[in-house]
């Protein structure tokens, strides 16, 4: 029973289509209240553990142990002044920022989680088709980042746009490649494969153990996507200023920040549903989404760790990463796929 | 002369999982900030900073007006008794252009003017030329 | 050690590095002399301002044989002919020199000024330098530096 | 694409990865740098013409903010040349003092340059590591001199304050802990694979570019030549202690880094031989007249090199016999190493431009003096 059929039940005296659409709306608003707390979560955790790496101490002057600090800086940047340049095209640079946080929160709200005690599911749309579309939000944010690198008049905003558009596209096709073989295992179990609950239900075994490339290459397109330190040439900030966020001030930058953190999570949670089972645990019934949770976490930490020790690599170097290694290891992992559902399928 | 060797090589993802082995080691070790408001910094005996005058002390001589490299010291006057300085004018010190060479520290002779552990000077005023009687005063009395 | 040219006078300075006095004429043939004898690091370029002459001191080191040599030339006109062509590190040398002393090396590839923007008036290290005007400096359109005498073209 | 497409860029006096105030024309073919031109002169404050108005001793204020980050070597580069001037003699003991906090210094200038290289290349942590050491380095000095960057700690004829028993403790902790720390900030660069693919072949100099150029220091020995002033030159007690000097063949950004990484282990060889062989003795020739007023006079022309932990650090010196100096000329081995970089960084990617120009170590000071 997930929350929506609650709510729905709340609401039904008020008539069949209007507790529909209002258990809609309270369930987003659950999702993008859940979404905003992760992500001060995430952002204070990954500032106290940068801190601790580099051994001071963070933030711990706002609040009690500086856990208000996420508040006062996003207070910060909604108070800070929007500065604009001068002639810059007005729409696609005030549109930017907005596709890449639309589609970031629009992107949680088709994972499937497990049922939380007796709330249910968070889950608030339940279709056949949920990885196609899930695939289909996440390309919409690179395109946010490019609108914003070429629509804001700076030359360095361009040269980041145009390393966006190189990152995005030479990453979406492994991603997909190695999406392609576990739909191809689940198809051997389910007939709807296509959508992420079954593909969870179908697994015996979570697939990262049948998959171990395909975990790898999916994982380090993650890591592309949330464009941090390996590969964050979007955004390479000790060459080309800030990359394509380099005219954004106040909240819109504030956006930007929040679209990298949250496809940092967003990319954990995928991972973790995809590859590592999702919500099965032990005490499946009622703990399933704390099991997710916890496996998301500690994907966060390693990108963490990641972000932390690693140089930025070279453009053409990670463009030729992407094709000439990613993509073949790729096709290997399909291959392989497709052995293991013959034979399964036997 | 010794060559230097660059490291061998070696299977690629091993060398990036062991780097960030060696980040993350520091995160169980003791951070070494210093909270500074509240807890002071333990500052070696020999620190020196702000500038600091015995008005009773000083005779006048101007040495170190002539002493100091980038001309930050002026003598002015000040009507004050004090049998030994018949001209009644004692240094004032411009902190925005003094390097803290001590040269003044070493050529006073009756060692009126000395430098001293003193460094949180900040706060806001109008100019950085501290006047004699600033000069003789600790910064929290100056402040009031 | 024998030149091809007549050199004024060898001498020991006081820190023990072999000086050669030349003139004017035939100081380009000295230095193109030096450089086969295998000085190939030119370690510095100095222009002394003598008041009525100004006197160009050049630092001369050999990298395999360690040996020191300084060349000093002498010259009213403030003209002297430039060694960018023998060692390329007198290229930002001269130009500093052209910069601090107004020193007009002949034959530099673009004497320009190396710190300070070009409408700067004066040469700030000569001893008649006229320190009282301040010149402000501020950037323009294109974003190149230019300096003023006015207060309100500064920042 | 022809020339007349090229994109005009400049990376600016204010770039996050520009060390302090460079500012570099680029024209760019895309992602290509097709030729830089480097404007210098934003932190220019004319020392030359400062240092020809004041006294002899009081010159080392200018000189300690030259190359802010390792004072201590431009404070022996000018003193080596006015006491030869000034024919003012200094103690077997202050030999040894200024050789142990040049040496110091050299090491505090690398772990700079260690900590900036990485910020450039988009490391965050080394650079944490490497100030936490050089914290250590400046309680040392501020132990010995009073201040802890500009410490202005030598004078004319010695130093100003004696080194004390509680500072050579100090530098005795630090050289016998130094070495593991070095290892960890090392192994964060070199267990890397992709720093050595950002630093491995690119910025190649070779050996006759480099000295045409007059590039000297840590530049030069990457490029394969064996040159070091310590060496070819003996000043103070360099001649009394036994260290290698770091050579390496390839010239490229890589030997660069590992060259200063050897030269930081080296100047550790020196100071931990340097603390056990300090004599006894005065820290200040009396000759020197210490109270300043009686002004001391120099006549003739001397330049005395000394190495930097830039390269070659020369001060050319004319007196005419008056009280202050006639004309101070000093050789800023920065400045000829960045004259190389629009050889170095031709035709290549704008991350290798901000590669190359890391291992240049700038320091604007000594630059635009």
């Amino acid at each position: 029973m997930n929350i929506l059929l609650r709510l729905q039940e709340l609401f039904s005296p008020l008539g069949h289509l209007v507790s529909y659409i209002l258990a809609y709306i309270f369930e987003s608003l659950f999702l993008v209240i859940f979404v905003t707390i992760s992500l001060i979560v995430m952002i204070y955790v990954f500032r106290k553990y940068m801190a601790r790496v580099q051994q001071r101490i963070g933030p711990n002057r706002v609040g009690k142990f500086g856990l208000l600090q996420l508040i006062a800086d996003a207070l910060k940047l909604v108070g800070k002044e929007n500065i604009l340049p001068r002639n810059r095209d007005d729409l696609p640079y005030k549109l930017a920022p907005a596709m890449v946080f639309v589609s970031l929160v629009l992107a949680f709200t088709i994972l499937p989680y497990g049922d939380f005690f007796y709330l249910g599911s968070f889950t608030v749309t339940h279709s056949e088709v949920t990885i196609i579309l899930l695939f289909g939000i996440i390309a919409i944010m690179p395109i946010g980042e490019v609108l914003a690198g070429i629509s804001s008049a700076n030359k360095y905003a361009l040269l980041g746009a145009l390393r966006a558009v190189a990152k995005d596209v030479s990453f979406e096709i492994p991603m997909m490649l190695s999406v392609l073989a576990i739909v191809m295992m689940a198809s051997a179990r389910t007939p709807s494969s296509l959508s992420l609950e079954s593909i969870l239900s179908s697994e015996f075994l979570p697939y990262g153990i049948l998959e171990p490339i395909g975990l790898f290459v999916f994982f380090i397109s993650m890591v592309a996507r949330a464009s941090y330190t390996p590969f964050d040439l979007g955004e390479s900030d000790s060459e080309l200023v800030s990359g394509h966020s380099t005219e954004y001030s106040g909240m819109r930058f504030g956006m930007f920040y929040m679209g990298m953190f949250g496809s940092i999570f967003l990319g954990s949670l995928i991972v973790s549903i995809l590859y590592l089972g999702g919500p099965s645990g032990p005490l499946e019934s009622s703990l399933g989404f704390i099991w997710l949770i916890i496996k998301a976490a500690i994907l966060v930490l390693i990108s963490f760790t990641v972000w932390l020790s690693m140089p930025r690599i070279r453009i053409d170097k990670f463009i030729n990463f992407g094709w000439k290694y990613l993509i073949p290891i790729a096709m290997i992992n399909l291959i392989l796929a497709g052995i293991i559902t013959l034979g399964w399928g036997l | 002369m010794i060559e230097v060797k660059e490291p061998k090589k070696r299977i690629p993802v091993v060398g990036l999982i062991s780097g960030m082995l060696t980040v993350s080691k520091y995160m169980f070790k003791k951070p070494v900030t210093v909270q500074y408001p509240e807890q002071k910094p333990d500052l070696p005996d020999r620190f020196r900073f702000r500038i600091f005058l015995k008005l009773d002390d000083c005779v006048g001589c101007t040495l170190c007006e002539q002493v100091c490299p980038n001309h930050s010291i002026n003598m002015q006057k000040v009507d004050r008794e004090n049998p030994r300085n018949k001209r009644k004018i004692y240094p004032d010190v411009n902190f925005g252009t003094c390097t803290v060479c001590r040269n003044c520290q070493e050529i006073c002779p009756t060692e009126a003017i000395y430098l001293d552990k003193e460094f949180e000077t900040a706060r806001t005023r109008n100019s950085f030329t501290y006047s004699p009687e600033e000069l003789a005063l600790k910064e929290n009395e100056v402040i009031k | 050690m024998n030149y091809t040219v007549q050199v004024m006078g060898e001498s020991v300075g006081k820190d023990g590095r072999k000086i050669i006095k030349v003139t004017k004429e035939n100081f380009l043939d000295l230095m193109k002399d030096l450089r086969n004898h295998g000085f190939d690091h030119l370690s510095l370029v100095t222009g002394v301002d003598r008041k009525d002459f100004m006197e160009v001191v050049y630092h001369l080191h050999s990298m395999n044989t360690n040996e020191y040599v300084v060349v000093k030339v002498e010259t009213r006109d403030y003209k002297i002919p430039s060694v960018t062509g023998i060692w390329k590190s007198a290229d930002w040398d001269e130009r500093e020199q052209y910069d601090m002393l107004g020193i007009i090396f002949e034959g530099h590839p673009n004497l320009k000024r190396l710190f300070l923007p070009e409408s700067w008036v004066g040469h700030p290290l000569r001893k008649n330098y006229d320190m009282k005007k301040t010149q402000y400096i501020n950037m323009d359109e294109e974003g190149n530096d230019y300096a003023t005498f006015d207060e309100r073209g500064g920042w | 694409m022809s020339s007349s497409e090229w994109v005009e860029l400049n990376f600016g006096p204010q770039h996050p990865s520009m060390h302090g105030v460079l500012r570099l024309k680029a024209k760019l073919d895309g992602e290509i740098v097709k030729e830089i031109e480097p404007v210098i002169g934003y932190l220019h404050r004319n020392a030359e013409k400062i240092c020809e108005m004041t006294y002899f001793n009081d010159n080392l204020i200018y000189f300690d903010r030259m190359d802010y980050v390792g004072a201590m070597n431009m404070e022996v580069g000018y003193l080596e040349a006015a006491e030869k001037l000034l024919d003012i003699s200094i103690s077997e003991r202050v030999k040894w003092i200024r050789v142990i906090m040049a040496e110091l210094s050299r090491i505090a200038a690398h772990l700079v340059w260690a900590g900036a290289y990485g910020l450039d290349l988009g490391m965050l942590t080394p650079f944490f590591h490497c100030f936490i050491e050089r914290e250590k380095l400046l309680t040392i000095f501020t132990e010995v001199s009073g201040s802890r960057q500009e410490v202005n700690y030598m004078c004319v004829g010695g130093v100003y304050q004696d080194i004390t028993e509680k500072a050579i403790s100090e530098i005795e902790d630090f050289v016998r802990e130094f070495p593991k720390r070095l290892k960890d900030i090392f192994n964060m660069f070199m267990k890397n694979d992709i720093f050595l693919s950002r630093t491995k072949g690119i910025g190649i100099l070779d050996k006759e570019t480099a000295i045409s150029y007059g590039v000297t220091g840590p530049m030069l020995r990457a490029s394969g030549v064996e040159y070091d002033v310590r060496k070819a030159e003996p000043y103070l007690v360099y001649n009394q202690v036994n260290f290698d000097i770091p050579v390496s063949y390839k010239g490229d950004n890589l030997a660069r880094v590992l060259v200063r990484f050897e030269e930081m282990r080296q100047s550790l060889k020196i100071v931990e031989q340097a603390v056990k062989k300090i004599p006894e003795g005065p820290y200040f020739n009396p000759k020197a007249k210490k109270s300043l007023m009686i002004r001391m006079r120099g006549e003739g022309d001397v330049y005395a090199r000394t190495e930097s932990s830039k390269g070659e650090f020369g001060v050319y010196i004319v007196g005419d016999g008056g009280v202050k100096p006639y004309r101070v000329r000093v050789r800023s081995p920065t400045l000829k190493n960045l004259s190389v970089l629009p050889e170095l960084a031709k035709d290549v990617m704008i991350a290798d431009m901000i590669a190359i120009s890391g291992t240049l170590d700038l320091v604007f000071g000594e630059i635009d003096r």
